[in-house]
C-alpha cells in the first residue's frame, strides 16, 4: 500500500481515541465541583505562577538537537552509497565527522550541555 | 500451504478485487488495515501491561496479578473498564485546546510508525523506500505531544516532567540515528524489506560482529531513553514529579498515554528486531541444512513477534532492575559516552564494511 | 591515559549494570522465591502472643476471674477499659464489689497489653483475632463478660 | 556566554513537595523553590501528624507513657521504648537484671537491622529502583515474626517495662534469631550486587547531599547523618547503656558527608548490629526477666535526661517531675527533626532528583519529626 | 573537664550565674538578657566549644516560663545545662540560631507550643500547628475543649 496508508493510520488513531474519550463520557456521570478544577500539587494549593518564563538553558539542547540532526540527515545519503564508494568515502566521513565533533566539543567546553 | 500472514492478506485482496469495483475494493482493504492496526493496538495494550505486570511480580519475589480470569490475565481488561468510567479531569487553568490534543498527537505517532514495519514475510502496510529514515523521523513526533501535554496542564509537575522529556527524547534521538546509521552503512539501503532481505544468510548482530554489537547496545539504551522509560523515565519520575506530565490526566486521556508508551515500546522493539536480529528472517546456521530447513517451518509471523518481545523483556528487565538517572546525568551519559562512541563507531563500521571484513 | 580511563569506566559501569541484571533475572526464573501470601485464602500463621484485642477467658461454667477491682481500668493509657461494678449479696449477707459490665473500647485500644499485666487474676488476656474491619465504629464498643456469667468461686 | 544567559534569566518556580507526594514516606511538607531544576530553598512544613506526644505523656503514669513513644519513631519503636525505660529506672534508681539488659540490647539491634533494611528499600525506591524494596522486606518480615513471636506485635511493640521486659523470651528466638542472622548475611552480598555496586546508584549518591563536619554538629545533626560527615557521636560507645559498654563492636565513621557517605555507614551499622546479636544470642544469661518494682512509680522530683542510639540517631527523654505519679514535662529530642534540618542547607544547589536520595539518606521518620 | 571546672569556667565568663546542685548534669541559671552572650562565649572559647547543642526546650512552671539549653562539646566531651528563666506574660529571649543552627527549628517549635519569643530569629512563624491557631498548646493552663480529651 502506497502513502495512503498513511492517512489511513491517523484516521485510524484519531478513531481510536476519539471512540476511547466519547465512550468514557457516555458511560460516566460526572459532577460538577471546582475543586476538581484544581491543579494536583500533592493535595496544597499553588503557590505562584504555574507558567513562569523558563531557564533558557532548556532551549540549548533543541538547538544543538537540530545541528546535529541535520548533519545526521546528511549522512544517510552517504551511508547508502559507502561501500560502493570505498575509501575515498571513509576518509570524507572522517573529515565530516571530525568538524562535527569538533563542533560538539564547543558545545561541550562552553557548558551548553549542562542541564540548568 | 503453509500458514503465512502475506498469503491471507493475497487471498483477501484477490476476493476483494474479484467481487467489487477497485475503489470499493481499496476502500474496504483501507478500513481493514485500519481496523486490524487499532486490534493490534488494543491487542499490544493488554499483553504488554499485563507482561510488565508479571516480568515485574517475579523479579520482585510477588505473584502478581493471579484474580481476574485465569491466572490473572484479564486484570488488565479490568482495568481498561475502570478507566474508561472514570472521569477525565481537565484542570481549571489549563489550555483547553492543547490539553486534549495532546493524547491525540502522541496516538498519531506511535500509530504512524506501525507503516514500515514488517511483521512477517512479504505483510507491511506501507514499505516505504527510505524505512528507518521515515521511522526515526515519525518518531519523534511523539515529543511534541508530551510537551504539548505538560505544558497545557497548567501544572509544575507537568511542566517539568515535559521539559525533561524534551532534552531527553532529542538528545537520544542523536545516537539511535547514528546506531540505524550503521545498519544502513552494512545493509547498503533504507527500506526495512531489503535490510531484512540482506540478513538472509544471517542477522546483522552475527555477521557485522564488534561495530554492529556496540551500535546494538547503543540502540538499545537509547530507545529506552525515547520511549521513556526507566531507568530513563525522568519525565514521569514518580518519586520526584509525582506523575511528570501526565498528572493532571486521567480517565481515558491517561489511558492513551499509557497504551501509546507501551506500543512505542513495541515499535521501537520491532525496529530493533528489524535491523539487528532480522526480522521475520528465521535464524539460520551456516550450512547446517536440516537445522536451517527445521527453522524455515517456523511462520515467519512467529520470528519477528519471538525476537520483538525478546527485547521488550529486555527493556522490561532494566526497568525493574536500575534505579532512575538524574536528568543531568542522563545527558551526561547520552552527550559524553553514547554520542562520541557511536560517532567512533560509525567510523569503525565504515571501514569494516569498506574493507569486507564482515562476514 | 584518559582513554582508557574512560574505556574502564565504560566497561566498569556495564558490568555493575550487568550483576544487577543477573541477581533480578536469577528471581525471575526461581519462582519457589516467591514470598507473596495469599491472605484471605491463605491464613498467616499467627504467634501465641500476638496481641489482637483483649478478651475475657470464660470457663464451661460460664465463669471468668475478674473481681472488679479497676486495676486494668487504671492502667490503661487510653481510657479503653470502663468497668461498670455492682454489689452482690453473698451467702453470708455480706455486700461484695463485682462486675456487671466490662467495656472494653476496641477502637481506642493500641495493644499495648498493660492492662493484662496489671490484672492480679488473669481474667483477661489478649487473643489472637485480627480482623477487626466492622461498617459501624460503634460495633467496636464490646462487653466482654458474657451475659450471665459470674465470678470463679475462690477468685479474690 | 550561553551559561550566563541562562543565569540571568531566571523564572522561580515555587512547589509543594507533600504533603502527599511518593517520596515524603508519609505526609511531610517541603516548599521548595526552584531555578529550572535547581534547588535554590527548601522549606519544611510539619505538623501533619502532630499528636503532641509530649503533652498527652504529662498525663500518663510513668508505667503508661512508654508505650506512645513507640508512636514517635515507629521504625525503632524498641529503642524509643528502651531509652524511656532507662529514663524512669535513672529516676528510680533500679538495678535491672543482667538477661533483661541482654534481652533489651538484641531487641535494640534486631530494630535497627529492620528498620535498616526499610531505610535501604526505600532509598532504592525514592531513586526510582522498585525491586530492591521487596527484596528488603523478605529479610524485614522474617525479623517481624521474631519480634511478634517474642513480644506480641510486629511494629509497636511495647516490650520494655521499666526494670525489665514485659515477658520473658519466646523458647525458638534464639534458633530462629540464628537461622534470621544465616539467612541475612547470605543476602547482604545480593544487596551489594542489586544497589550498592551499581553504578546509577552510586552516581545518584556520591557528591550529593554535603554535609560538611561543623555543619553537621551545628545542625544537630546525629546517627548515620552524622557519622557520614565524621563525627564520632554513637551514643552507645560514647555514653554506654546497659551492656553495650561490653559489646565488641566499632562504630561505623565515614567523611564523605555526602549521601554514599550516609549509605555506607548504614550499610556497616548492619553488619555491626549482626556482630553484636551474634555476640550476645549464645550468651543469654539466666535469671529475671525484669526487676521488681512498686505497682506504683514516682520519680523523685528532679531532672532526668537520657539518650540513647536509635536507626535514626540519637534520641534523648527530657524529664522533669515534681515527684508526682506523671512526669511534669517531658521532652523527646527527636534525631529526625535535627536531621531535618539541616536538609535546606544540603540539598541547596542540587536537582530535584537529589532531594530526594538526600531525604531517602536522612531516613526521616514523619511521625518522630512531628511527635 | 571536671564538673567543677566547667562551674568555675562558666563563672568567670559571668559571675551572675547560678548554679543549682541536682541532676546528673551541670546546671547554670542565667539571666535571659545576658543567655546569649554566655551562649556565644561557650560556643567559641576553644576550651570549652559547646559546639552541639542536643536539646533545646521550654518548660512551663504556671509562675514563669524556663528555657532549657543543653550543650556538649564534641572535642572535649562535657556537658552544661543553662536555663534561663523568663516571665509568663511577655517571654523573650534572644534568638540562638545564628551560633547553633539546630536552635532554628527548635526554637520555632517552643515559640509554636510555649509562646516564647525569639528576638531576631529569622523566621519567627508556627511550625508544628497551623498559623490560625490561637494559644500555645504545651502551657499548663492551656484549654481546649474540643481536642483535648480528659480521659
Amino acid at each position: 500500500m502506497g502513502p495512503a496508508s498513511l492517512l489511513v493510520l491517523i484516521m485510524a488513531a484519531v478513531a481510536f481515541s476519539t471512540a476511547g474519550i466519547l465512550l468514557s463520557k457516555v458511560v460516566l456521570k460526572a459532577s460538577k465541583n471546582p475543586v476538581k478544577g484544581e491543579p494536583y500539587e500533592c493535595g496544597v494549593p499553588t503557590i505562584g505562577q504555574n507558567w513562569v518564563q523558563f531557564n533558557v538553558g532548556y532551549y540549548l539542547f533543541a538547538l544543538i538537537f537540530l545541528i546535529f540532526d541535520v548533519e545526521l540527515i546528511f549522512l544517510y545519503p552517504w551511508a547508502v552509497s559507502v561501500q560502493r564508494l570505498g575509501m575515498f568515502a571513509f576518509t570524507e566521513a572522517v573529515i565530516f565527522l571530525f568538524i562535527l565533533f569538533m563542533g560538539f566539543l564547543y558545545a561541550h567546553k562552553k557548558g551548553a550541555l549542562k542541564w540548568m | 500451504m503453509e500458514f503465512s500472514l502475506a498469503s491471507i492478506a493475497d487471498s483477501i485482496d484477490q476476493w476483494l478485487n474479484a467481487h467489487c469495483a477497485s475503489w470499493l475494493a481499496l476502500t474496504i482493504e483501507f478500513v481493514i488495515v485500519g481496523v486490524l492496526c487499532i486490534g493490534l493496538f488494543a491487542v499490544l495494550g493488554l499483553v504488554l501491561i499485563m507482561m510488565e505486570r508479571k516480568v515485574s511480580a517475579y523479579m520482585q519475589l510477588r505473584l502478581g496479578p493471579n484474580r481476574v480470569g485465569p491466572k490473572g490475565m484479564f486484570q488488565t481488561v479490568a482495568d481498561t473498564l475502570k478507566l474508561l468510567v472514570k472521569e477525565g479531569l481537565t484542570p481549571a487553568g489549563a489550555d483547553k485546546f492543547l490539553f486534549n490534543l495532546a493524547p491525540f498527537v502522541v496516538m498519531i505517532a506511535s500509530m504512524l510508525v506501525l507503516a514500515p514495519i514488517a511483521f512477517a514475510k512479504d505483510f507491511v502496510i506501507w514499505d516505504v523506500n527510505i524505512g528507518v529514515l521515515y521511522v526515526s523521523a515519525v518518531s519523534s513526533i511523539g515529543v511534541i505531544g508530551i510537551l504539548m501535554a505538560g505544558w497545557a496542564s497548567n501544572n509544575k509537575y507537568s511542566l517539568l516532567g515535559a521539559m525533561r522529556s524534551g532534552a531527553q527524547i532529542v538528545s537520544y534521538e542523536l545516537s539511535a540515528g547514528l546506531s540505524i546509521l550503521t545498519i544502513v552503512i552494512f545493509s547498503q539501503d533504507m527500506s526495512i524489506s531489503s535490510i531484512i532481505n540482506s540478513q538472509q544468510d544471517g542477522w546483522w548482530i552475527f555477521k557485522g560482529h564488534i561495530p554492529v554489537i556496540i551500535s546494538f547496545v547503543i540502540f538499545i539504551i537509547a530507545v529506552t531513553a525515547e520511549t521513556n522509560r526507566a531507568p530513563f523515565d525522568l519525565a514521569e519520575a514518580e518519586s520526584e514529579l509525582t506523575a511528570g506530565f501526565h498528572t493532571e490526566y486521567s480517565g481515558m486521556k491517561f489511558a492513551l498515554f499509557f497504551l501509546a508508551e507501551y506500543v512505542n515500546i513495541f515499535i521501537v522493539c520491532a525496529i530493533g528486531a528489524t535491523l539487528y536480529l532480522g526480522g521475520w528472517m528465521p535464524l539460520h546456521i551456516g550450512n547446517w541444512e536440516a537445522f536451517n530447513h527445521i527453522m524455515d517451518y517456523i511462520p515467519s509471523s512467529v520470528w519477528f513477534l519471538g525476537k520483538t518481545f525478546f527485547l521488550i523483556f529486555v527493556i522490561m528487565w532494566f526497568r525493574w532492575t536500575f534505579p532512575r538517572l538524574r536528568i543531568d546525568q542522563l545527558l551526561n551519559l547520552e552527550w559524553k559516552y553514547l554520542l562520541p562512541i557511536s560517532m567512533f563507531n560509525l567510523l569503525l563500521a565504515t571501514l569494516v564494511a569498506i574493507q569486507g571484513w564482515y562476514f | 591515559m584518559f582513554l582508557s580511563k574512560y574505556i574502564s569506566e565504560v566497561f566498569g559501569g556495564v558490568k555493575s549494570l550487568l550483576t544487577g541484571m543477573r541477581r533480578t533475572g536469577y528471581y525471575f526464573t526461581h519462582h519457589k522465591n516467591i514470598i507473596t501470601q495469599q491472605y484471605p485464602n491463605q491464613k498467616p500463621v499467627l504467634a501465641e502472643r500476638f496481641r489482637g484485642e483483649v478478651v475475657m477467658t470464660h470457663d464451661e461454667n460460664n465463669e471468668h476471674a475478674c473481681t472488679g477491682c479497676t486495676a486494668c481500668e487504671l492502667a490503661c493509657p487510653n481510657g479503653t477499659i470502663k468497668i461498670v461494678t455492682k454489689f452482690d449479696i453473698t451467702p453470708e449477707g455480706k455486700k461484695k464489689k463485682a462486675i456487671d459490665t466490662f467495656v472494653y473500647h476496641l477502637e481506642l485500644c493500641t495493644m499495648c497489653n498493660l492492662c493484662v499485666d496489671a490484672c492480679p487474676t488473669g481474667a483477661i488476656t489478649m487473643s489472637n483475632s485480627f480482623e477487626h474491619s466492622v461498617f459501624d465504629r460503634s460495633e467496636l464498643t464490646k462487653v466482654l463478660n458474657k451475659p450471665g456469667s459470674k465470678i470463679r468461686e475462690g477468685v479474690e | 556566554m550561553l551559561q550566563e544567559v541562562a543565569k540571568t534569566d531566571t523564572g522561580d518556580l515555587v512547589i509543594n513537595v507533600g504533603p502527599q507526594h511518593p517520596s515524603t514516606h508519609g505526609v511531610l511538607h517541603l516548599v521548595i523553590t526552584l531555578n529550572g531544576e535547581t534547588i535554590k530553598k527548601v522549606e519544611p512544613h510539619l505538623g501533619y501528624i502532630h499528636r503532641s506526644i509530649e503533652k498527652m505523656c504529662e498525663s500518663l503514669s510513668y508505667r503508661q507513657f512508654i508505650y506512645s513513644t513507640s508512636r514517635m519513631d515507629y521504625l525503632s519503636a524498641h529503642i524509643n521504648n528502651h531509652g524511656c525505660a532507662l529514663a524512669v529506672e535513672k529516676g528510680l534508681q533500679i538495678e535491672v537484671p543482667q538477661r533483661a539488659q541482654v534481652i533489651r540490647v538484641l531487641m535494640d539491634e534486631l530494630t535497627r537491622l529492620a528498620s535498616h533494611q526499610l531505610w535501604w528499600g526505600a532509598l532504592a525506591m525514592d531513586v526510582g529502583a522498585i525491586t530492591p524494596f521487596f527484596h528488603a522486606f523478605r529479610e524485614r518480615e522474617l525479623i517481624n515474626d521474631i519480634m511478634e513471636e517474642t513480644c506480641g506485635a510486629r511494629l509497636t511493640m511495647n516490650y520494655m517495662v521499666p526494670g525489665g521486659v514485659m515477658f520473658d523470651l519466646h523458647p525458638d528466638f534464639q534458633k530462629k534469631v540464628k537461622d534470621f542472622l544465616t539467612l541475612f548475611k547470605s543476602k547482604l552480598p545480593e544487596y551489594d550486587e542489586l544497589v550498592t555496586g551499581n553504578i546509577i546508584f552510586q552516581n545518584r549518591m556520591k557528591n550529593v547531599g554535603y554535609i560538611s563536619k561543623e555543619d553537621a554538629i551545628s545542625y544537630g545533626c546525629s546517627g548515620p547523618t552524622a557519622r557520614a560527615s565524621g563525627v564520632s557521636c554513637d551514643i552507645r560507645k560514647k555514653y554506654p547503656y546497659d551492656i553495650y559498654a561490653q559489646l565488641q563492636f566499632s562504630e561505623a565513621i565515614e567523611t564523605a558527608g555526602d549521601c554514599w557517605g550516609r549509605y555506607l555507614v548504614r550499610m556497616e551499622e548492619m553488619r555491626q548490629s549482626i556482630s553484636i546479636i551474634e555476640q550476645l544470642i549464645d550468651n543469654i544469661p539466666e535469671g529475671d526477666f525484669v526487676a521488681k518494682t512498686k505497682a506504683v512509680l514516682k520519680l523523685p522530683k528532679g531532672e532526668f535526661f537520657t539518650r540513647v542510639e536509635t536507626a535514626r540517631g540519637e534520641l534523648g527523654i527530657y524529664i522533669v517531675s515534681e515527684g508526682g505519679l506523671t512526669p511534669y514535662r517531658i521532652k523527646f529530642r527527636s534525631p529526625g527533626f535535627s536531621n531535618l534540618s539541616a536538609l535546606d542547607h544540603m540539598a541547596k544547589g542540587q536537582k530535584i532528583g537529589d532531594l530526594v536520595a538526600i531525604m531517602g539518606t536522612l531516613d526521616l521518620v514523619i511521625p518522630d519529626i512531628d511527635r | 573537664m571536671t564538673r567543677e571546672e566547667l562551674q568555675a569556667a562558666i563563672t568567670n565568663l559571668e559571675p551572675q550565674v547560678t548554679f543549682e546542685e541536682a541532676g546528673e548534669f551541670l546546671n547554670a541559671v542565667v539571666p535571659s538578657e545576658l543567655c546569649r552572650d554566655l551562649m556565644q562565649a561557650l560556643h567559641n572559647m576553644p576550651d570549652l566549644s559547646m559546639d552541639y547543642m542536643f536539646c533545646l526546650t521550654c518548660v512551663d512552671w504556671k509562675t514563669h516560663l524556663t528555657m532549657v539549653y543543653h550543650l556538649e562539646s564534641t572535642a572535649h566531651g562535657h556537658q552544661v545545662v543553662i536555663k534561663s528563666q523568663l516571665n509568663r506574660e511577655n517571654p523573650e529571649i534572644e534568638t540562638l540560631s545564628d551560633i547553633w543552627r539546630t536552635a532554628e527549628l527548635l526554637e520555632r517549635e517552643v515559640f509554636d507550643l510555649f509562646g516564647v519569643r525569639f528576638i531576631h530569629h529569622p523566621d519567627l512563624r508556627r511550625l508544628l500547628l497551623t498559623d490560625e491557631w490561637e494559644g500555645w498548646p504545651m502551657r499548663k493552663d492551656y484549654e481546649d475543649p474540643i481536642n483535648m480529651i480528659k480521659l
